[in-house]
């Protein structure tokens, strides 16, 4: 029998799977959900016995092994100390170009997005960009993007060692095709069907005809999840780990687990 | 104390380039209303490298040309209302940049150069609007390399708020320090800080080593508080609350004015 | 502890580009014993910004192909004898350099980018005898604005000593911030420190401010005293008497020689 | 009557002239005499109520008001945050091209000396560098260096705000004149002569015919330097000062001084 389990467990367990080999991860300062997909991969790499795994998490007391000022983070991964970090985007279209910056003609964007941050230059240096954003739908997954924060792909003289690995929304998890300069689908979460993610993305994207599901957490994973993982997750972000905890409890089949 | 503020903010002379922190680092939002009485507009901000509470209230305030940043938001509270709006009329001009391309530019005025190279940006429309930048070809590369660079940036003024200042105007900045490279860019630096201390920050080695030297610093005055309602590292945390208040009211003109009208009153 | 560092010696393969500091910032004297009983040679060391004793010892013993420096003396004890002995016979390759370009380069690699511009140099036979320096144009300029290009200094290894590090293998360097620098720019960093401590140095805003992290750290040693003969700021002075013993000594081969034995007997 | 004057005085006062009008002054570790003018002039402008002059002694721990390790004096200086500093050279040619890296064929010198350390960049950004060397031979000063560490003059296309304004020596005070690429001999020092100066240097110079001595300090200035500024001094280079000390009470005339 499998427990219940709650649709950003999948978000986590999914990231901690897609951070895998990983050694420092970078997560920008409101970004709870790949905070807590880091947290779990450190967690299993422990239990493991594999490499230990850092976590920086931007703006956190905590989780801040910075001592540089807020430059430390760009030098940090323009000398490939960081492995992974996580973008998202007002806009992000099928070549993995994304827009933090707004929608409409620029300047006069409308609306206005708080502006491009450290995208421009984390994209290319960081070898495996996580691109998240759990709200999947047409106005976010778009067609072309109108202004181009940093591209997913560069032209092949243009010095690049880093670059989109994967796209995670609330519906899907997409793998991206350098070569290609695409998306292919790699699993349908529970609940979602092919036809039902094609409507709510504007671009068009590889897929196999029978999309397999994102695979959910077994029972070690899930344990992990919401015993060690939630506490370290309520130091750095407390309404976070509050409302998890709290819509865990309505869970069917999480008193299973405790069991 | 306010007389202490308003004499900082006369400083201020209109159109200068003022180079202002990130809201976790130390902002002096007790600068902005004496920066408001003050009244020296056509500002150029240097957002160092992203904007937030202040840069929204003096654009609200009509104070603002133009705005060089990676971003301005208010956080947790959302998006940045009078920046938003004076964006989508046409009011200010943005110069939007990415983080490291400021710091870069902070950098290359720190070393006394007239450009920094930097890795990234290339086939982005951030590179597409900015002029100011250039590519050139790494010469160090066997085959073309295209790189860009970005010019020093040199304000006249940063202003930022810190725990505390010796007599002798040496400022501890902690592990901050990016304040000190807004110092180091900057003709001159302005700063406030919760306390004053008698004891020479540059006397031990353990507090010198976050220490900015009085070298670098015009004038400190006292502002208990000082960062509020942002919060300042070690000090006191950022009063949400106070945010999301700010902005629901300055989602409208009408609103900004009236906050700003109880912000300005307190202040005086 | 004499373990400990036999272990950190052997982390130095023939070849490597080694970083090390200036004589006043901490001077892992402690680990140049187990370097030289350790062997490996070939090595090109990277003097951040000048050298000392530790470089003319590890000449003297024959590890070092060149030298990338702005000056190697022994201070007031005068000239470095085994540099200027293998300069004279043509033993060793030296890449003069002056104090802001190794600091230039090593930013360079703390940054990711091919190459830091930087002033002066120019017309000076420095810059003739390193054909690894470009000139180029400053594009930001109306005219005519050659400037000096110099290229990313990227070490294998920093070595360096420090009063102290924690159990978590952060390491307090003070306002010594070319510690950090070398640290940022090489592969990897060792480190010998006079204690280790229990507490977290990231654990309070005071400490953390120069500290630096574990992140940029490979491995910590014990070493008491280890920048003996030279001195570490706020914990010892210089022993100018060993240096000028030294520096008599290693006026003949033979006398350095002798010199080492008794040194490298010691540290056994 | 005139008080006995040490030939040390002479160079400190000399220093402290030259540096008239400065702010920030930086000086080498190992370099009492031009720290003792800086202090001299500290301690005049402080009495006349003038602009504080801050000086920094590298290496020094009192004197030490930088917390960005040792690139710290050249952003300082590229900024243009310092005012003046002082170089010195095994040799120092007639157009004021120095050396520090040593005499002969390079890369083979002999002597080998220490290296350039940062001359090759202050001598250009640092808008008055004082030349100083006791030593004044025609070993040190040549009609053309061995190996330019820094030069005197750049040509007119490089940027170039900073450059020598004097060379100070055991025996005479020389100023430098751009144009013309070349120093003036300015005054002699007390027992010089000029036929004495012309023949320890080995450049040809500028001078008047009977060129003037250099001035020695007023009992003002000297009263200042033999108090507060062998004080001052003597807690960053105690033995200079000491030796300083036992050579002035050795003088005649300086108890008349005291009186």
């Amino acid at each position: 029998m499998t427990a219940a389990v709650h649709p950003r467990e999948i978000l986590i367990a999914t990231i901690a799977r897609l951070l895998e080999g990983t050694r420092h991860v970078a997560v920008g300062a409101s970004s709870p959900i790949p905070a807590a997909g880091a947290m779990l991969r450190r967690a299993l790499q422990e239990e493991s016995g594999g490499a230990p795994l850092r976590l920086s998490i931007l703006g956190s007391v905590e989780h801040n092994f910075f001592t540089n000022g807020s430059a430390e983070l760009f030098d940090c991964a323009g000398q490939r100390r960081i492995d992974a970090f996580f973008l998202g985007g007002g806009q992000v279209d099928g070549q993995a170009n994304i827009n933090l910056v707004g929608a409409g003609d620029y300047p006069r964007s409308a609306p206005r997005w708080p502006g491009s941050f450290g995208s421009a230059y984390l994209y290319f240096v960081v070898p495996r960009v996580i691109l998240f954003r759990e709200e999947h739908t047409p106005r976010v997954f778009v067609d072309k993007v109108d202004f181009v924060s940093a591209p997913g792909v560069s032209s092949p003289h243009i010095h690049r060692p880093g670059g989109p690995a994967a796209l995670l929304t609330g519906k899907a998890l997409f793998s991206f095709d350098k070569a290609r300069r695409g998306f292919a689908l790699e699993s349908l979460h529970p609940g979602q069907d092919l036809a039902g993610v094609k409507a709510a993305t504007g671009f068009a994207f590889a897929h196999g005809e029978a999309p397999p599901a994102t695979a959910a957490p077994g029972a070690r994973v899930l344990a992990l999840l919401r015993g060690r993982v939630l506490d370290e997750l309520s130091e750095t972000y407390p309404d976070f780990a509050a409302q998890m905890r709290s819509e865990l409890a309505a869970l069917d089949g999480v008193p299973a687990l405790a069991s | 104390m306010q007389s202490d503020l308003r004499a900082l903010a006369r400083r201020i002379e209109p159109g200068m380039r003022i180079a202002l922190p990130v809201d976790y680092a130390g902002v002096s939002m007790a600068m902005t209303g004496p920066m408001i009485r003050h009244g020296a507009g056509d500002l150029h901000l240097v957002c160092v490298p992203t904007g937030g509470l202040q840069v929204d209230q003096l654009v609200g305030a009509g104070l603002v040309r133009r705005v060089e940043t990676s971003a301005v938001s208010l956080g947790e509270a959302g998006g940045a209302p009078c920046f938003n709006r004076a964006v989508g009329e046409g009011a200010i001009e943005v110069r939007d940049a990415t983080c490291p391309a400021i710091h870069a530019g902070l950098m290359a005025a720190q070393k006394g150069i007239p450009y920094m190279p930097m890795r990234g940006v290339l086939e982005t429309d951030l590179l597409a609007h900015r002029p100011d930048w250039r590519v050139a070809d790494n010469p160090f590369a066997e085959g073309e390399d295209p790189i860009v660079l970005i010019p020093a940036i040199r304000p006249d003024i940063a202003i930022f708020h810190a725990p505390m200042a010796d007599r002798a105007g040496n400022v501890w900045i902690g592990r901050r320090r990016e304040l000190a490279a807004m110092a180091y860019a900057s003709a001159a630096t302005i700063v406030t800080v919760e306390r004053i201390v008698d004891d020479n920050l540059l006397g031990n080695e353990m507090s010198a080593a976050g220490t900015l030297p009085a070298l670098y610093v015009e004038q400190v005055a006292l502002a208990p508080r000082g960062a509020w309602p942002y919060g300042l590292w070690g000090e006191y945390a950022t009063d949400v609350g106070e945010l999301r208040r700010y902005a629901a009211a300055a989602r409208t003109p009408q609103g900004f004015g009236d906050y700003m009208a109880g912000f300005l009153k307190e202040a005086a």
